[in-house]
């Protein structure tokens, strides 16, 4: 009873309110730095160099009024910003933080294709709620944002696949322990599925360059235009869970997930002094940080650039990605 | 004990769901029904030691498929629903009293002849492979030994299917 | 001699590079330069070729070069069983075909040097394709002279009959030279068809064509009294070398491809191509000696041809035309030696002949170049004062043709005489006559354009006439004149042949050792096997001495003759021309010839023809066009029956359809969901049938 | 009755397969009417999985790939048809597709 309920439970209690905290220092994160690389200071009221802000964003999202519209489909309109956080917070029930079941709550055998499957489920809060509010802004984005998010799954599963053939298998602790026994990160060895992967995460995410379902400029704010309050925090917190899980996903199949770097070289090994989750949450920070940074520069593209790029560009990298790993890996 | 209450649980959920799904007012509520269903019906798969095709029936079905459903529901947005001049709930209603004639009749079916003919065993097919749990590896190497043929036809199929949809719907250039 | 393969190539080469470039690029100079250096190379080689045959013991002066496999092993049937048919690409030399290769190299060159100068009034295309084709011909006569098998040799001949016919019909724009072309063609199409049919003969005879094996195994077969297969072959071969050589039937060509330029006459019609059949007819002198009866044949054809044309030549006025009727006689001549056994002598006389008509022609050329186109003897006269060198190097020509001593007619007619006579006094006879006929006309043509007073045009002022235009040179004629030096240098080099070619041939009788019959003999035996027969009777030599003396005083008085008739008393020629006013007209009209072959052979070709296309017309095209009606009658019926029976069932059929489906087609309700509820009730039935049915 | 036997399994397969046929027969909505095809065809991979667990047989997991992959086609293909047909006829209204009746 206790092995098989309450501490899992309590795992899962723990790594949600990790992730959930996480997001809200991330948010802090997000203004800090891009307010660095504007040359500003970013929040500093709230606590010592704003530090508090993280909490203070929740707080002002819970006490604000909830407003649904009239027109609106009430109970779509309240399921959606579920239907967009659950399945992101479901997704880290395969991500492991460590080598040792401690640090996980299950290592299934198909850890890569749940997480992938899990995610693709997130596309209907956007969608419904694009729909649920019954408006003519949120409805395009919803639309555009379901047919983006749709287009850059294939790529990035078409990606994942030639990752799979070369660690033969699918559960995520066997990905990471192949990359220790080959004493490489995967990022080295497949260095094109890299970048589609995380091209691929972007666009997935909905972040900058690829954030056209929130393009304020030309939706006024995206299928959440019609959202507050609350419900608005969902989708808020959805929406950097999931890149969480995309800075998670790329550390554990291209860097080696909780390793040390050179986890072959003997010498380095004083490294292994810092815990394996501590290595795991560094790589993931590491990450999110390059996704705050590429917000920072790119401007956004057009929305028929966007399509070309996933269709004509990501996936026939990737079909070729697939073939040349297919060819390498019957050859040597 | 557990297993059969999880059992009860979700065939109640799924039939329950697919009666929701068949009766719903909005075309948009079956969508959502449908889509919590096809997720049950993978739990169901998990609990039959079949991981892999839970994790198809999410992506394929949930992630793919039904998302297209919905998408052409958008699109389709009609003014006026199709049915406004019957009531959907009323006919789901006699709709389902016929059914359930027929699911007796069915019932009487299966039960007699698991009665009358001993209940299968073992491997019946002669292409029969044992699997374990935890089955990836084997099924994808079935899949590209055994029925490497209509792997490859189910690849063809979804090509010429892909080339369908696109003639199909997309505007001819000058309409 | 391993080289002898590149003989006729060069002038192929320089044809090729003619043809195929120097029609659009070359200039005049160029043109010429090409076709002259490659035959003058081809002399060189020929003459070191020839050095190097003498330097062998004379029974191996016989060498084969095999330059590539031509016709693979093809088994065929043949008398002994299957033979294998194979051609390889292969030249031979031996003595025969060695002096004929000087005399073609030799003559050639001179021949293409004299051509700079005749053709230079050409367009500069034009003077290309003369210098092309001309350098083709040699190509092939070459080709034809070392072949060493009969089809190698084959191509050559057919070869130079097609640049035979491209040279006749050179000035293509003028009716006439097209005509003579197609005439020459055709004519010898026929002599070919004779030829080829000899060779199809001697494959299935000998199960081989290579001239050596041939005569080896012809060697060992007796002699035929009758008529067997060796004279079938033989009769079949020289109907080939009438063909070539101009012998009756087949003269009439010759004359006519007068129309040509005057260099072509002389290498082809005079010097090379038309010797090609007395040169064949050498070739196989083993199988000829083994048909006695076709001998006899060819002997006769011989002396009439040369007897024929003597006559008709007397009356000629056309200076081109007499010369032809000359060259035509001069082959019987040759026809005549071959024909009693004298191979040596017929190819002695080829080759004197080939120099001296060669001069004879080039000295007409170079007189109607002076004349400004103008060919007939009885406008010119006197031009002994205006073209010097032309007037001596064709009086040397005329002289050595008439058969005077020293030069070389004498020796080479007199030996073909003497061993006419020892053959045959009938035919020795006729020979001496045309003989003497031969000294009378070429004298008349020296007398009647260069002698006497002179009868052309007046000039000084631009000459217009006829001529003129068909020439098209449109420059202004300043009288007669000598012709540049490119022109007389050949017929002074020729007209030292003319004189001396003679001294190799000199008989025992006049203190010689007649060299070139020694050096030729062993291309006549089967390699010491045959010719001692003949050698059995011999005149004495004072015998021989007497013939000798006899046929030249007649030449003298002939040529005595001429001068008096046609320089001292111009008015007895034609004094003469009434006393025989008949036997006149039928020369002057070559007998009538030409007239009986166009009402012969050409009308009942035509006639033929025509009736052949009446009947395609009636008879064949009434059988399609019968086969149309029918067909179109047939199916009318076809239709009508598929109208109204076919159709009618399956209308029949149709409305059948229509009428039970108005009954059942209210369940095609087109709504999906009838479909499905259809199907249910199907599947509900059969659960309910299965059930009951256990 | 608490133990879970495949006919338990067949059962709820034929139930949900029932519910799958109700809908395609009652439904005007032909968008409804394909996710009614998509439960029966689901009710049959319940079945082929259930039968694969008790079998012992990996046949049943692939002929499920092979009817999902079908399905795929299906949607696509049919909601094609549908899009279209909405183009020219703004209807999805399944009785009023019915010009090939008689």
């Amino acid at each position: 009873m206790l092995d098989t309920v309450v501490i899992p439970l309590l795992k899962i209690a723990v790594l949600v309110n990790a992730v959930l905290v996480a997001v809200t220092f991330l948010v802090l994160m997000e203004r800090k730095v891009i307010a660095w690389a504007q040359s500003r200071l970013g929040p500093m009221r709230v606590g010592p160099y704003g530090i508090l802000q993280a909490l203070a964003d929740p707080i002002k999202l819970i006490l604000k009024e909830d407003i649904t519209p009239v027109k609106a489909d009430r109970y779509v309109f309240t399921l959606a910003p579920i239907m967009s956080l659950v399945p992101a917070l479901v997704v880290f029930a395969v991500v492991p933080f460590g080598p040792d079941p401690l640090y996980y709550i299950g290592d299934i055998n198909v850890g890569l294709l749940f997480i992938i499957s899990v995610t693709s489920i997130g596309v209907y809060g956007i969608i419904l709620g694009g729909w649920a509010s019954n408006s003519k802004y949120p409805l395009l984005a919803s639309l555009r944002a379901s047919a983006q998010l749709i287009s850059y799954e294939i790529a990035v599963t078409m990606t994942l696949v030639s990752v799979i053939l070369t660690t033969g298998t699918l559960s995520l602790v066997g990905i990471v322990e192949a990359q220790r026994e080959s004493g490489i990160w995967f990022g080295f060895i497949q260095p094109v599925a890299l970048v589609l992967v995380f091209i691929g995460g972007l666009a997935e995410t909905n972040r900058a360059p690829f954030d056209l379902p929130e393009a304020e400029t030309e939706l006024t704010g995206g299928f959440h235009t019609e959202y507050s309050g609350m419900r608005f925090a969902l989708f808020f917190l959805a929406e950097y869970a999931n890149m969480i899980v995309i800075s998670a996903v790329v550390v554990l199949i291209f860097f080696g997930g909780w390793l040390r770097p050179f986890p072959n070289i003997a010498w380095l090994g004083f490294l292994d002094l810092l815990p394996a989750w501590i290595w795991f949450v560094g790589k993931v920070f590491l990450f999110l940080y390059v996704f705050i940074w590429i917000r920072a520069t790119l401007p956004r593209y057009r929305y028929d650039q966007l399509m070309s790029l996933g269709w004509k560009v990501l996936i026939p990298v990737a079909i070729g990605n697939l073939v040349v790993t297919g060819v390498f890996k019957v050859v040597f | 004990m557990a297993e059969a209450l999880l059992f009860y649980t979700l065939a109640a959920l799924i039939l329950g769901l697919g009666v929701m799904v068949v009766s719903a007012r909005s075309a948009v509520h079956s969508v959502l029904f449908l889509v919590v269903n096809f997720l049950l019906v993978a739990v169901l798969y998990v609990t039959l030691n079949a991981e892999f095709v839970a994790v198809i029936q999410v992506l394929v079905y949930a992630g793919g498929i039904v998302v297209l459903y919905l998408f052409v529901v958008m699109l389709v947005n009609l003014k006026q629903a199709p049915e406004r001049f019957s009531d959907p709930r009323r006919l789901a209603r006699s709709g389902l009293v016929l059914g359930g004639v027929v699911l007796a009749l069915i019932v009487v079916v299966v039960s007699s002849s698991l009665r009358a003919g001993a209940a299968p065993e073992g491997t019946l097919s002669g292409f029969g492979t044992p699997f374990t749990s935890g089955n990836t590896e084997q099924l994808g190497w079935v899949l590209y030994t055994s029925y490497l043929i209509p792997f490859e036809l189910a690849s063809m199929l979804l090509l010429v299917a892909m080339v369908g949809a696109i003639v199909l719907a997309k505007r001819h250039l000058g309409e | 001699m391993d080289l002898i393969w590149l003989i006729p190539l060069l002038p192929g080469l320089g044809a090729a590079l003619n043809g195929l470039v120097g029609i659009r690029f070359f200039s005049k100079q160029t043109a010429g330069l090409v076709a002259v250096s490659t035959m003058a190379v081809a002399f060189v080689l020929s003459v070191v070729a020839f050095l190097g045959l003498l330097g062998l013991p004379a029974d191996e002066r016989y060498h084969e070069v095999t330059v590539a496999s031509w016709i693979p092993p093809i088994p065929l049937e043949t008398a002994n069983g299957i033979g294998s048919f194979e051609v390889p690409w292969a030249f031979a030399l031996d003595p025969l075909s060695g002096m004929m290769l000087l005399v073609v190299t030799g003559i050639g060159l001179l021949i293409h040097v004299y051509s700079v100068g005749y053709i230079a009034h050409e367009p500069r295309g034009g003077v290309a394709r003369f210098f092309c084709y001309l350098n083709l011909f040699c190509f092939f006569m070459l080709t034809l002279v070392l072949g060493s098998s009969f089809l190698v040799m084959f191509v050559g001949w057919e070869g130079v009959g097609l640049c035979s016919y491209l040279l006749i019909g050179y000035w293509y724009r003028k009716q006439s030279a097209s005509d003579a072309g197609k005439k020459a063609f055709i004519v010898n199409r026929i002599g070919d068809w004779g030829f080829i049919l000899g060779i199809f003969l001697v494959f299935f005879t000998f199960g081989t064509l290579d001239f050596r094996e041939v005569a080896e195994a012809a060697a060992g077969m007796p002699v035929e009294v009758g008529f067997g297969v060796l004279s079938l072959i033989c009769l079949f071969l020289f109907i080939g070398a009438t063909g070539k050589s101009a012998q009756i039937p087949l003269y009439v060509w010759l004359p006519d491809a007068m129309e040509g330029p005057t260099p072509v006459s002389a290498l082809i019609h005079a010097a090379t191509m038309v010797t090609a059949g007395v040169y064949m007819v050498c070739r196989n002198a083993v199988l000829f000696s083994h048909a006695p009866m076709v001998m006899e044949v060819v002997a006769w054809i011989g002396v009439l041809t040369a007897f024929m044309a003597a006559t008709i030549g007397l009356v000629q006025t056309d200076i081109k035309r007499v010369l032809a009727y000359s060259t035509v006689s001069q082959l019987g001549y040759m026809f005549l030696a071959t024909g009693v056994g004298a191979f040596a002598a017929g190819a002695f006389h080829l080759m004197t002949h080939a120099f001296f008509k060669a001069l004879l022609f080039l000295g007409s050329g170079s007189v109607i170049h002076g004349m400004n186109e103008e060919q007939d003897m009885r406008r010119m006269g006197g031009l002994k004062a205006y073209m010097p060198t032309t007037f001596w190097t064709m009086a040397i020509g005329a002289v050595a043709i008439a058969g005077i001593p020293p030069l070389a007619g004498f020796f080479s007619k007199d030996e073909i005489l003497y061993r006419t006579f020892l053959h045959s006094q009938a035919l020795w006879g006729i020979g001496a006559l045309t003989a003497v006929m031969t000294a009378f006309y070429m004298f008349r043509l020296i007398n009647m354009t260069f002698l006497g007073r002179y009868r052309g045009p007046e000039w000084g002022h631009p000459a217009g006439g006829e001529a003129h235009d068909d020439g098209g040179h449109g420059h202004a004629w300043h009288g007669p004149h000598e012709s540049p030096r490119t022109m007389t240098a050949p017929l002074m080099v020729l007209a030292v042949g003319a004189v001396f070619a003679g001294f190799i041939g000199v008989p025992a009788a006049l203190g010689g050792s007649n060299v070139i019959e020694h050096f030729l003999e062993p291309s006549f035996t089967a390699f010491g096997a045959f010719h001692a027969a003949e050698e059995a009777h011999h005149l004495s030599h004072t015998a021989e001495l007497g013939l000798m003396a006899l046929s030249v005083l007649l030449a003298a008085g002939a040529i005595l003759f001429a001068y008096r008739n046609y320089v001292q008393q111009p008015a007895a020629a034609d004094e003469m021309a009434r006393t025989f006013a008949g036997p006149h007209r039928v020369l002057t009209n070559k007998y009538y010839v030409d007239e009986l072959y166009g009402a012969t052979v050409v009308r009942g070709t035509m006639e033929g023809a025509n009736g052949l296309w009446t009947v395609d017309q009636r008879v064949v095209d009434g059988a399609v066009n019968g086969a149309g009606w029918t067909t179109i009658f047939s199916s009318w019926v076809s239709h009508v029956l598929d109208k109204y029976v076919v159709d009618g069932l399956v209308n029949l059929v149709a409305w059948v359809c229509a009428e039970a489906s108005y009954l059942f087609r209210r369940a095609q309700t087109g709504l999906i969901q009838n479909y499905a509820f259809a199907t249910l009730l199907g599947v509900f039935a059969f659960v309910t049938w299965y059930l009951l049915a256990r | 009755m608490l133990e879970i036997t495949p006919l338990h399994y067949s059962l709820l397969s034929a139930a949900l397969f029932m519910i799958g046929v109700i809908g395609v027969l009652v439904r005007r909505n032909v968008i409804i009417i394909f996710m009614s095809i998509e439960l029966i065809l689901n009710a049959v991979n319940i079945n082929l999985v259930a039968l694969s667990d008790q079998l012992q047989d990996l046949a049943g997991q692939v002929f499920v790939v092979f009817v999902i992959a079908v399905a795929a086609a299906e949607a696509a293909v049919g909601l094609g048809i549908i899009i279209a047909f909405y183009r020219n006829k703004e209807t999805v209204n399944i009785d009023e597709i019915q010009i090939m009746r008689w």
